[in-house]
């Protein structure tokens, strides 16, 4: 184990990958000159030259869509996204190409890609860069999605993606990047599909994925404090879903909170409550909540721009609900 | 229409066309008269002419136009199939365009690659999928080259080259750049011959990739099929410029190569597809040509966006089988003879592709899940319909199991 | 009233209001020469002249954000999408731009566009063309999303859609153009966010939109020789959304099966169903079903699509798993 | 660098810009030297020398110096203000660019329309948008010209025809053909000038919005503030064309200026201007022009991709207000004391900007959820995270009553 920031954790996992397979290669905006535009990428083009570590232009539907060709004649390529925001561009590429190649030619193209880069909201950052693109991603299948929260995950879920012969998108996030934490040393592989406890509790359950899994444990000790002990659940993958995980949580606890940095509507959190009383429906003592961004684009003035991004008070507020307790002060 | 080069560097000469064909007899051909001519046995070699055409020796002669010949017998089995329910969905045909499907595609090897738009057919073929196998896809069957699942517009073969078959105009553009990226990456000496419709020249794919191409220098050919209409649009109602203006913007040499001359057409990409294979870079061929049929099955064939003169002027004068036929004949190196026995043996060719796709088996229904992802992760779930993914699966019936079916 | 198409009736919607308001345009590729690739506008370059009806170059995200543009000047442009499979490459337009204009510009700019076109699945046109797009539409606050199911729908819901101020997608059907319906004549325009309920019954309900109302109720009609009565709800807009009617009808029937056309991965059906269960939850008394495409890529074999579309039959069984009633033949 | 004009058929004729310019005396200016200069106040009328340069009177000549002055001056405030964290967010310095803020918009009419990217404060403020409003929108403040809910990228004031302001690189460029569009639909005689980036010209919507305006000739100018890199990315890295080639593909002509000369730029847009105006269709400029500073505040002004040395060079030799200063200077037409005046004249509306952005009160949180829609349409649910919009908001505060605040 070493302490590794997030960043340096993708980056021993893309190291880690193209140190053993000749055929990734890392393609995006600022990738190899500058380093990456958030350094993930830093000392690469160094270690593997400019045939594997590949400054692009600013054309997101051609290089993601060059990445998906690569793919189907066997490559493995990591096409990065400055930011997901801007992969709204290529989704083209993505759902109707990468997603749907090994249906279409009956299972002789597969497209083993990963579409990664920080996704959601940093800090001012305004409507259209703060974006949680994982709705875009995932409602056409055959694209896996994971959303690595800590260090040891972004490189145990990068590194599994790198391996998965499917499209994944790999979805992290600007304010992750500093974050600090033990990461195994070597080889390190996370299976997809694997959603991870992160507290332990019997109250109430919360589950979520990504950059949240940090706003929902603040949640969850503030909550302990009042003595309610919520069950934190990572689900770490989006697709495949942990679905176990997420019933015998429920099946635990009988209360649910869902939270998610993205907007509501059709958000991943609608899925997954509506999965939970398709499934555990006998299990529930009260509907599943959601906590999400307030329904509007993001605001760039700072005070605006706190009260859209879910809250730890958000949180709290919502478990107390579940648990038919009079909200206020935790 | 003299082929032309247009700034850039290519180190591909363009060819000189012939002249728009008209019957060596002066009198205006129908295309349908070309139903008359048939072929000799490919395996039979005549001994009368050898000499040729150019650097075209008879027996090569003789092949491209049963080539031709073959893509056009398809295309109709596959209008008559199409009219009687046998095929549904979007279903392009290619007819008029044959010069180019052999012209371009039959100078390449094996190992290279070829992508393109919906309107294939005769592409595939001419890369190599068998008509059986194409015409069993169009028909929604087991044995179609993408097993029943892709239809008209998404036939695969991997094996020979053949990487589809897509439906969004301009999306295979990029994948074609990033095809020619892999074999630049790996060393390989194939090159990428990405099709395109002369509408998709409109798309922002295009700009993105052709630079993209051409900063990495990528072994790529772009042809444009330009056949003068998207859908219902001529291209100058669409571009202030002309085809051939289009790629320079990138650095990438413009090409233009009259698709209906197929002798032209051949030399040229042979040549062009050497000089790729030895490092010339991205190019830009503007290939023209002209759509015999409506844009779709649903379309007619002419209407308000170009008149029935302009179609049967086009039919009459630019028939790229014509023009060889006649060119053949002119030289001696064909009778009618031959052509008739050419023509009945692609028409076989056809008769059994439509038998076998009629007689392979729908896809089981047990596999409509199959091929969402190559890999099921061992943990997690990944469909979400809540259907029982096996309760779809029927018995299967004996038709079903050999690779072939019935 | 007159018996109209479904494509006549859009058309006479489009007249109506481009006869009572100059400042409404039709851009759209073979709109105008060719009368609609599905023959919608037809007459309408003859009517209007060729300023007001264009034929757009194969440049979905150009054309799209130009009429963006155009309406961020005041005019009001009807947006056509050949089908709505293409507009994902328009996507960046919509989401970045009309979706986020007003907010970002204080209320400065609206955008009254409407984006409308055939969406989902007609007959064997296989996976990159038979794509349900409303999720991509309705995630991002900022765009109504309306989708009519009859001939007067079309009329009034168009009409309602080119004079609000804000952008508005209508989604249509392909397989609905030929649909007949008596549609009434004048000006007619039916507000956005009312549902309609197409049939009552005590049962159980079946809410759902677009095509899949036709579907729901011949489901409902084979339910009814059974003895099962369902209350049919066609939300008709999805944007804004007609919650009460969704709760009211919950609240009469406490059972309730979601059919869309789409995926069902956050699909329009994960948001409904979750959102019921938050605020219907102690009305149900089994959980709310979804009825969707099976979770592929539209195959194009005949067989595997009809199997992947939802089914009268997988209508029927969902209503009876909600009814705790024995599966089989209705 | 000679502006020139390359394949098109634009009226408007390319104007000759003057040399590199260095100090009269020959020695070699350093940019900070400038503060050294003021201006006279604009209402006090100087009747030394009236002659001016070229077209230029000396009134105009003070006045283009001073606006540019004024931009660098403000620039510098926000990144004092963004380094002690009253601006958040990404921000994009425009400063060695003010030639072609000033050059660009100041001959533009009230009522054409500008849009551009998100290194927009200096034009924001050329196209009429008080400095304060400007100031108090990078701030986030009530009286932001956005309200402070678009920040630093999303500067908007329809009133003086500035249409943002926009993050999305190439997002802009159809945007622009639309506002074009709009113009003409109306048969207004306005234009709309569209600016981007040299990165920009990479992205899919400029092919796809030029050709638009090609064939519909729309009253568009489309700018590429050519500083010659995007983020760490040199042009001659993602392009192995010149800038000045890749409008010829869709028949729109192609200008190129220097941006650092702002006499020059003038001329020539207020030319071109004209010319868009009656009609000569859309237009491409390649304005030649340098960042002093880094990409955002995040980036550092040298390092990888451009040499301390590089930028150094450019600073010195190619600062537009230093290059006109020194012309004026050289003239006649400025001295030392009216330089002077202009700067403290200058920065005291700087000063002022950022008082009065402080004193601005952040929004109101009540208005959170105001402007995401236009209607609330009589029935049906627009928001659906549950929570309760009204609850968000607190008593309004005096201080954001009236317009302007405290
Ligand atoms: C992105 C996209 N937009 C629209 C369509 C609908 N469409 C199918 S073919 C076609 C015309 C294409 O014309 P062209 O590229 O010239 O090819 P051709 O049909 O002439 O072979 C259109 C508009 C599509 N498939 N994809
Ligand atoms: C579509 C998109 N991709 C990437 C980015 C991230 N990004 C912001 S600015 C920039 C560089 C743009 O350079 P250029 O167009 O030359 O403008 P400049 O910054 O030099 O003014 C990039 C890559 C973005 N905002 N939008
Ligand atoms: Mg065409
Ligand atoms: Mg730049």
């Amino acid at each position: 184990m070493t302490e590794l920031t997030y960043r340096e954790a993708l980056n021993a996992a893309m190291v880690q990958e193209m140190d053993r397979d000749e055929t990734v290669f890392l393609m995006g905006e600022e990738v190899a000159e500058y380093d990456g535009a958030y350094k993930v990428s830093r000392g690469m083009l160094e270690r593997y030259g400019a045939r594997r570590v590949v400054d692009a232009p600013i054309s997101e539907l051609g290089f993601a869509g060059l990445c998906v060709g690569a793919a189907m004649a066997g490559l493995r390529p990591i096409c990065e996204f400055m930011t997901f925001n801007f992969s709204i561009l290529a989704l083209d590429q993505v759902i109707n190409n990468a997603a749907k190649m090994l249906y279409m030619t009956n299972g002789q193209i597969n497209v083993p890609i990963v579409f990664r880069g920080p996704g959601g909201a940093a800090l001012q950052l305004s409507a259209q860069h703060s974006q949680a693109c994982e709705t875009y991603y995932v409602h056409a299948p055959g694209v896996k999605l994971v959303t690595p929260a800590t260090p040891a995950d972004a490189k145990g879920l990068l590194a599994a993606a790198i391996r998965d012969d499917d499209p994944v998108a790999v979805m992290e996030g600007e304010l992750l990047y500093n974050v600090k934490g033990q990461v195994p040393d070597g080889e390190y592989v996370i299976p997809l599909g694997v959603a991870e406890r992160k507290r332990s509790g019997e109250d109430v359950s919360i589950i979520t994925h990504g950059k949240m899994v940090h706003v929902a444990l603040q949640a969850a000790d503030r909550l302990s404090r009042e003595g309610v002990e919520a069950d934190v659940l990572d689900l770490r993958s989006i697709r495949p879903l942990d679905v176990d995980a997420i019933l015998a949580t429920v099946a635990r606890t009988n209360r649910a909170v869902y939270v998610e940095e993205g907007w509501p509507f059709v958000g991943v959190g609608a899925q997954i409550v509506s999965l939970i009383q398709e499934e555990a429906f006998d299990h529930l003592d009260s509907p599943v909540i959601r906590v999400a961004q307030a329904d509007v684009p993001m605001p760039y003035a700072k005070n605006l721009e706190q009260l859209a991004k879910p809250s730890v008070t958000g949180i709290i507020e919502a478990c107390k609900r579940a648990l038919y307790l009079p909200s206020g002060a935790a | 229409m003299a082929p032309t080069k247009s700034k850039g560097k290519a180190k591909a000469a363009a060819t000189k066309g012939p002249g728009l064909g008209t019957a060596p007899d002066g009198s205006t051909t129908h295309p349908g008269e070309a139903e008359a001519g048939v072929l000799p046995h490919p395996r039979r070699r005549s001994i009368r002419n050898d000499d040729g055409i150019g650097g075209f020796s008879r027996g090569r002669l003789h092949a491209l136009l049963r080539e031709m010949l073959l893509y056009r017998r398809f295309e109709e089995k596959a209008e008559e199939a199409y009219a009687i329910g046998k095929i549904g969905g979007f279903c392009h045909i290619h007819i008029g365009q044959e010069g180019l499907a052999a012209g371009a595609i039959k100078p390449l090897r094996e190992d290279d690659l070829v992508i393109t738009a919906y309107r294939e057919h005769t592409q595939a073929i001419a890369k190599g999928i068998a008509p059986r196998a194409v015409m069993a896809e169009l028909y929604g069957r087991t044995d179609g080259c993408s097993g029943g699942r892709g239809g008209s517009m998404h036939l695969f073969d991997t094996s020979v080259g053949f990487m589809g078959g897509h439906g969004i105009v301009g999306g295979q553009i990029p994948l074609g750049a990033g095809l020619a990226w892999a074999i630049k990456y790996r060393g390989g000496d194939q090159i990428c011959v990405c099709f395109m419709g002369d509408a998709a020249v409109n798309q922002g794919a295009f700009l993105e990739s052709l630079n993209m191409s051409a900063i990495w220098q990528l072994p790529v050919v772009y042809v444009v099929e330009n056949n003068g209409y998207g859908m219902g649009t001529s291209f100058p109602r669409v571009s202030l410029t002309k085809m051939e203006d289009r790629s320079g913007a990138y650095g990438i040499p413009a090409h233009t190569v009259d698709g209906q001359d197929v002798l032209a057409t051949f030399e040229f990409f042979a040549r062009l597809a050497d000089d790729v294979r030895n490092g010339a870079g991205p190019q830009f061929v503007n290939a023209v040509t002209y759509r015999f049929r409506g844009h779709s099955m649903s379309d007619p064939v002419s209407g308000t966006y170009r008149s029935k003169a302009e179609v049967e002027r086009q039919t009459r004068e630019r028939d790229p089988i014509v023009i060889l036929r006649d060119r053949l004949m002119e030289a001696g190196l064909l009778d009618q003879e031959e052509l008739e026995a050419m023509d009945s043996n692609v028409r076989a060719i056809c008769d059994d592709a439509t038998d076998f796709a009629d007689a392979s088996p729908l896809p089981a229904p047990s596999t409509l899940y199959d091929h969402v992802y190559a890999v099921t992760n061992d943990s997690g779930r990944l469909f979400f319909d809540g259907r029982d993914r096996r309760a779809a699966a029927p018995r299967s019936r004996p038709s079903e199991s050999g690779p072939f079916g019935a």
